[in-house]
């Protein structure tokens, strides 16, 4: 990071209440979860608080000691709370702007740009949901959780992981009331026959109406399969390489089936959420 | 309590505030962020005739003090211009420049004819991206090609006409006077600098498109440099851009000789920036007593008078 | 346990390691902080034939990621060379680059026979310091007047010729084969980027010479993408130089097929960097089962083969 | 600073004792002086402690928020200690560098490289010493007071500033057994003629056989007069921008006379301390 700006309050565009703000948030704690990744809970202002599902933020991360990070990094929102001011990152350490991020302590501030992008769905017709996700992915999905407990509907959750202790927000997925299923690569579990077999299963009890995923080409390609055979929708939150996150330099675009049609759409802007039936793995 | 003037005059145009964003890296999606009628004038991302999807992905990477970038100029091609950005950005108080590119000539000069509509307020050349030719090739890359592609767009359009200068040049005065012979009403310095950055693990380049446009604080200086070297040279206003992200930056730009700035990859790292710098300039101005930027653009003081 | 092979053949030449500093960083004054038959070569400070006093203070100043120079290039001329400079480099092990450059090709010329002296492993031709012309002129700024004075050059010398290029040109490979077309046994890229800055405060250029090179973290993508472009397009080895400070920067020249590399600015941060860079070049290698350099070299990979 | 080296240990030259070395210093204190200046006080290692009055480090500043000094910053050594470790340096803010020093605090680590140049010489001959200084010049002749306590010379010390609290390192001076004379721009006390007229009356009552003096033009030009006049020798340390400190890149040059000729010396080398004779204003 370059530039840390001190931010003035400047103009809203007239008449509209700004979708997202720049803001100076402070950190209440970071700490590290389950080995490979950390939890970061700020206190930010209520005016960067309405969020959804599925919206990110972009992070500028401190300078860790001879790493330049220059450009914000895309985080999933994982938790945050109007009411009481908070907001949560769950993030793994990759590279620079990560390490920079796992340096702040409690009491530092960090700039936050958000909420970003379009967040999840839930239409009515939506009212068993599974959801099917693996490592930092559950991280994005894990604020479904509280909006499908909120809107009455059903959840299960198949988290993947590398090993049982290492599968993420399990408690957190219990905690709103969702049925949780940990696959993981020890027993073979988590490859793609064991889990299609699992969730042809589920479908045949008639207990599927959508899906929700993130990131992986793996399960993308299994949940289109799925979804075409069985008529199942379903959303996919997906990741690209962003400078601005605001929609404004083309960088992030992703192509998507529409129709006959490949188009490219912004990760940043259009996503990070897409129907599952577009995206392109 | 008299607020400081800060309109500046480039060409026949006034713009309220000296402050502008760069191309490529501003939309109407800033407007979630702050009022964009704030800012001094609009200049939109580069349009080709066509649509065209732009170059692979990764598209950026960053990097010490600035970072690559090899968009390629995605554009939904002139209908969309006419039919959805033109009504938009007529809303706005705030000049619209619109930036133009093109493959040959020919495109590039038809093009230039089909923006010129009502609700545009100049027609920026983008005769300098990196990433639409192999190698950064472009036509502001000689002083022959300026001249031929000025004189033809010239001849298309009324409007106030802009040529935006590369520094992959290593001839940019006799660039800039090229365009400024053909018609040019202001230069724009510059576009961002052909780089390249490779990731030492998968020993991969870090940009789809191989090698890309570096941008941000670390190009300032070849920037300001080119601004300099033009405004000293040209008698049409010169338009600095490269790097700015600071008061310090507008200010060493317009005392270089700018008549006005555009800001680019700032944004990215604080989308409130522009709005930022537009207060803290007329803060610095009130602060000063300067009462207007005529004071202080191009009063840059050459030890023994001018530059070797 | 078996120490990695650090060595690399630049040419006719073989180095220990390709650590070697930049013309200008150097001087015997470093051998206060450690033993300089560490490196894989000595590159002195350009010399030029007669005594000059250099250009007018301040001769550098700060950048973000970078400084700027203008240092010109005071000598004490040949006979200093000869009689002082030649002596005390022949004790070290490491092989002697001497830099050269001179106004005029004659000069030029005489000046690289003069230098072509028992000692001297290779003569660096500095065809590109933007301090010494205005503008920042230089030899390799193009094509033909490269070609032309690597021509007399090389009628002059029998010992290794290399040809140090500037990324103020335009066209640097066009620039890098007629250096190769006329006898260069080693391109290196590259020498400073042509840059300004102004202090804002008293609104002074902040060099004495106005503009100056720019070197350091700032110009590292735009060298990098001269060493891939230039070593592509060239069959003699390229020297890469510009920015590099940490073993990633190292790693990523040889990649993009750099033979071995020069450092220059980081030596003013850290001046004990090139023994770590080798220090850890070794380590790397033993912990990557790297057994030779040769591994490294050019194997930067293209996604789908070929840039564009 | 954008490059924060981890320094390994690299080998010597051979048979040399190395002169100098690039160390990690640990910041014991870094405290305010006076309002415009501040003193930092280091735990540094023995291998940079051989120093001598007059020579300086080259500082790699910490980064403060929003500027980015890269080069290192030249500081005078204002004291040091072998035994105790110890090194201070006194400095006043004056642009990113110096802003980014006063965010060092205690526990902090400061990359140091020294000690660097020609410190000041004190020939035999040089009995009754005069040290003639202003702001912060006056922090690089403070160890000077120490040498010349050591070698039983005689000092006065005249000390120039804005007002008499502003003057620095008074109670150094008299600590080594230095004569003080504060001089200030208050009563006009400080101007050249006063100045001129207070030494004269020094030299005619014959008791001063060197000067010392310290950057400002003014003071310079009337010591080489009083110098020339009186036959008086003397040194002065000098300034300049500089990049590597060492010797390597010429940028610190400055002219000096030598004989009929003007010659360019490396302040950061052959300098910082010069004959006062042959320096040029
Ligand atoms: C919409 C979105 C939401 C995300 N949510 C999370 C999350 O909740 N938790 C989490 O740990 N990670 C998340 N990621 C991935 C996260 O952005 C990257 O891990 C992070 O940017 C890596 O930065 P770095 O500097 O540590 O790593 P580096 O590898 O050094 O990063 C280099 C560059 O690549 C970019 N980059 C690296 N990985 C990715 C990636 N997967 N997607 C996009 N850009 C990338 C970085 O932003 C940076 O510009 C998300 C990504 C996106 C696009
Ligand atoms: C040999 C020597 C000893 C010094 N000793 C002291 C000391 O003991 N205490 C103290 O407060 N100051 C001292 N100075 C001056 C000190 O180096 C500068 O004040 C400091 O570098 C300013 O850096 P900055 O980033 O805060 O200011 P900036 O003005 O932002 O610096 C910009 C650039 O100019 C250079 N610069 C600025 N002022 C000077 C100067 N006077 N001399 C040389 N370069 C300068 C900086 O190093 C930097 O590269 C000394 C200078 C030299 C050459
Ligand atoms: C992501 C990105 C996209 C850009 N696209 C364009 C473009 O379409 N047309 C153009 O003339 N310049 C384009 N530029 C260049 C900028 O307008 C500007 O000239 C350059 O980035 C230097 O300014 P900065 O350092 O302030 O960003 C682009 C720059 C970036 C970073
Ligand atoms: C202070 C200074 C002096 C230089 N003098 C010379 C020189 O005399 N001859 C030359 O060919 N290059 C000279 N250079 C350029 C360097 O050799 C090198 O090409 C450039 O600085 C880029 O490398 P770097 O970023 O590692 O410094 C000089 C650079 C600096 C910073
Ligand atoms: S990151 Fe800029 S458009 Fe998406
Ligand atoms: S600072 Fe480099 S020679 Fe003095």
């Amino acid at each position: 990071m370059t530039l840390i700006p001190s931010i003035l309050s400047v103009p809203p565009s007239p008449g509209v209440t700004a979708r997202c703000a720049e803001a100076r948030a402070i950190v209440l704690s970071n700490m590290p979860v389950n080995g490979e990744y950390r939890l970061l809970t700020l206190d930010a202002p209520a005016e960067v608080l309405d969020c959804a599902p599925g919206q990110f933020f972009q992070l500028l991360c401190p300078v860790p000691e001879g790493e330049h990070p220059f450009l914000r990094r895309p985080m999933s929102i994982y938790g945050y709370d109007a009411h009481a001011e908070q907001l949560q990152f769950l993030y793994k350490i990759a590279g620079a702007g990560t390490r920079g991020l796992a340096t702040l302590r409690a009491g530092d501030t960090l700039n936050v740009l958000g909420p970003l992008g379009q967040g999840f769905t839930m239409p009515d017709a939506w009212q068993n949901l599974m959801l099917v996700a693996r490592g930092v992915g559950l991280a994005t999905l894990a604020p479904l959780a509280r909006m499908a407990q909120q809107q009455g509907r059903s959840l299960t959750a198949i988290c993947s992981a590398r090993s049982p202790e290492l599968a993420m927000s399990v408690d957190l997925f219990r905690s709103y009331g969702a049925e949780v299923i940990v696959v993981h690569d020890e027993d073979g579990s988590s490859e793609v026959p064991a889990l299609e077999a699992l969730i042809e299963a589920r479908i045949a009890a008639g207990s599927v109406d959508a899906f929700y995923t993130c990131g992986s080409r793996r399960l993308l390609t299994m949940l289109q399969r799925l979804g075409q055979k069985h008529g199942i929708p379903g959303e996919i939150a997906m990741e690209q390489q962003m400078a601005c996150g605001l929609g404004m330099c083309q960088a992030c675009v992703r192509p998507f089936r529409e129709g006959n049609e490949v188009v490219h759409r912004r990760v940043c802007r259009e996503g990070p959420v897409f129907p599952i039936s577009e995206a392109i793995a | 309590m008299s607020t400081s003037d800060l309109s500046v005059k480039v060409g026949e145009l006034t713009f309220a505030n000296p402050i502008m964003p760069a191309s490529g890296t501003f939309s109407e999606d800033l407007s979630d962020v702050f009022d964009l009628d704030v800012l001094g004038a609009h200049v939109l991302k580069t349009i080709m005739h066509g649509k065209r999807a732009g170059n692979p992905t990764p598209r950026v990477c960053d990097l010490q003090g600035g970072m690559l970038n090899a968009i390629g100029i995605p554009s939904k091609g002139i209908d969309d211009f006419r039919d959805r950005m033109l009504p938009y950005w007529s809303d706005y108080k705030a000049p619209l420049v619109v930036s133009i590119s093109a493959h040959s000539m020919d495109e590039f000069a038809r093009l230039a004819a089909e923006v010129s509509l009502p609700g545009v307020a100049a027609i920026e050349a983008n005769i300098s991206c990196p990433n639409i030719e192999a190698d950064g090739n472009a036509f502001a890359m000689r002083p022959d090609t300026t001249a031929e592609v000025m004189r033809r767009l010239r001849a298309e359009t009324d409007l106030p006409l802009w040529a935006k200068l590369t520094p992959n040049t290593g001839e940019p005065v006799a660039v800039a006077l090229a365009a400024e012979a053909e018609g040019a009403d202001a230069i724009v310095t510059a576009n961002t600098a052909l780089g390249m950055s490779i990731d030492v693990r998968t020993r991969q380049p870090r940009l789809g498109n191989v090698m890309g446009g570096m941008s941000g604080p670390a190009v300032k200086p070849i920037a300001l440099r080119m601004t300099y070297q033009c405004a000293h040279a040209c008698r049409v206003p010169v338009i600095g851009c490269g790097g700015i992200a600071t008061l310090d930056d507008v200010l060493e730009f317009l005392i270089a000789g700018a008549a006005a700035v555009q800001v680019g990859t700032a944004t990215f790292q604080s989308p409130t920036v522009m709005a930022r710098l537009i207060a803290e300039l007329s803060d610095w101005m009130q602060a000063q007593g300067v009462t207007s930027l005529g004071e202080i653009i191009g009063s840059v003081q050459i030890p023994g008078g001018e530059a070797a």
